[in-house]
């Protein structure tokens, strides 16, 4: 298992080779890039804040939880933090397995939990304001 | 006790800071802590709805007692992951 | 759009830049690696052959399918011809799209169809014997 | 006519050959190409059950008639994709 949070550019390969074993015969791998727009606005760049111990220990449990509940052989994610462009990779989800299906199940799910329980947030930044955004897609009340 | 505080993004933006080291009495809970710290950042209060507590970095309920040594965050509905939904 | 066939080794970040687009949220990537059994038996390695032109026309058509059922961005498929030793990879698929849970669909189902269509066959090599595989599993019979 | 036959895979361990030229009489169809073949290389028969037939890189029916310069391949069950099914 390989849980990192980081603020340098994400790159999939090596969480290929982490994930990979011998018996797997499919790796799946999720990218979560930004783009933009958002809720039709024109977005300029992303901040992602984390609490970097607690997201690691919560994306440990959700790798772990997702082990269990699945036969995969190995789980690998990244979260990057800091200010991200258009374009760039915020998250990459890889999940190896003997058989394909449980490989795209599994990724799928934790991409959905990381969603909802890892305390890592965006800001999306567009011409003339900012906000941090609230799950999918809520936008936080905005202080005065 | 010694309770270090820390604020993540709307917090952080609402408090103008990253981490705060406070005493507090013996026996305050979580809830508490987050009451008397919107006395000191009125703009903390705008968010009271949607936080969940953390301690020791564990998701725990507001009415969990806070310890000596204790690092307490406030965290704000969460967004990472993806940029699509 | 993206299709190739080829000899060369497979690397998952050309095909993730080519299908990535600014609109793009997410990027969904399968690769297909060698695993080290099938059908209770222990793998060598594989070879796999194809019919190069009739593979990337066929190739082409499942992504034109997918991409005209799909609000997907763009898909691009690679895979490998020849001698494949274990953990190698055989097939790469990448699908982009503005939203995470097409991208998830659009890039099981080619994975499907490249199974059921596309003139690509291999050969697994184990102790003692080989056999082209038909299909998911079943084995050809074997001519004396 | 000529007529170009390619073989791979399994066929191609059968016929020992990768491709053949041939020339045929017009009119000759490709399922009656293939048994043409089986009377020369005697182990093809083997896999008459499961081909397909394709005709410049098209999936066409046993009966389609070829002409001068097509390419005719026989496809057995195709397996290519992933090793985890």
């Amino acid at each position: 298992m390989l849980i990192r949070i980081t603020a340098d550019p994400l790159d999939p390969q090596p969480l290929v080779e982490h994930v990979r074993r011998d018996e797997s015969g499919a790796v799946v791998l999720f990218l979560g890039v930004v783009r933009n727009t958002n809720l039709g606005r024109r977005v300029l760049h992303l901040e992602y804040d984390a609490y970097p111990q607690m997201a690691e220990k919560e994306l440990r449990q959700v790798a772990e939880e997702v082990i269990s509940r699945w036969p995969i052989s190995d789980i690998a994610i990244a979260h990057r933090t800091g200010r991200l462009e258009i374009g760039e990779t915020s998250l990459i989800v890889a999940v190896s397995s003997p058989h394909r299906q449980e490989a795209f199940e599994a990724c799928q799910h934790v991409v959905n939990r990381i969603k909802e329980v890892v305390p890592i947030w965006k800001k999306e930044v567009w011409e003339g304001g900012e906000s941090w955004i609230e799950g999918e897609g809520q936008t936080t009340r905005q202080p005065q | 006790m010694k309770i270090k505080v820390k604020f993540f993004a709307a917090l952080h933006d609402a408090t103008g800071r990253r981490e705060l080291n406070l005493q507090a009495q013996e026996g305050l809970t979580a809830g508490e802590l987050y009451r008397d710290l919107c006395a000191r950042f009125p703009r903390l209060a705008d968010y009271g709805g949607g936080l969940m507590h953390s301690v020791n970095a564990e998701y725990v309920s507001p009415d969990h007692p806070l310890r000596d040594g204790d690092e307490v965050a406030f965290i704000p509905p969460v967004s990472g992951g993806t940029h699509a939904h």
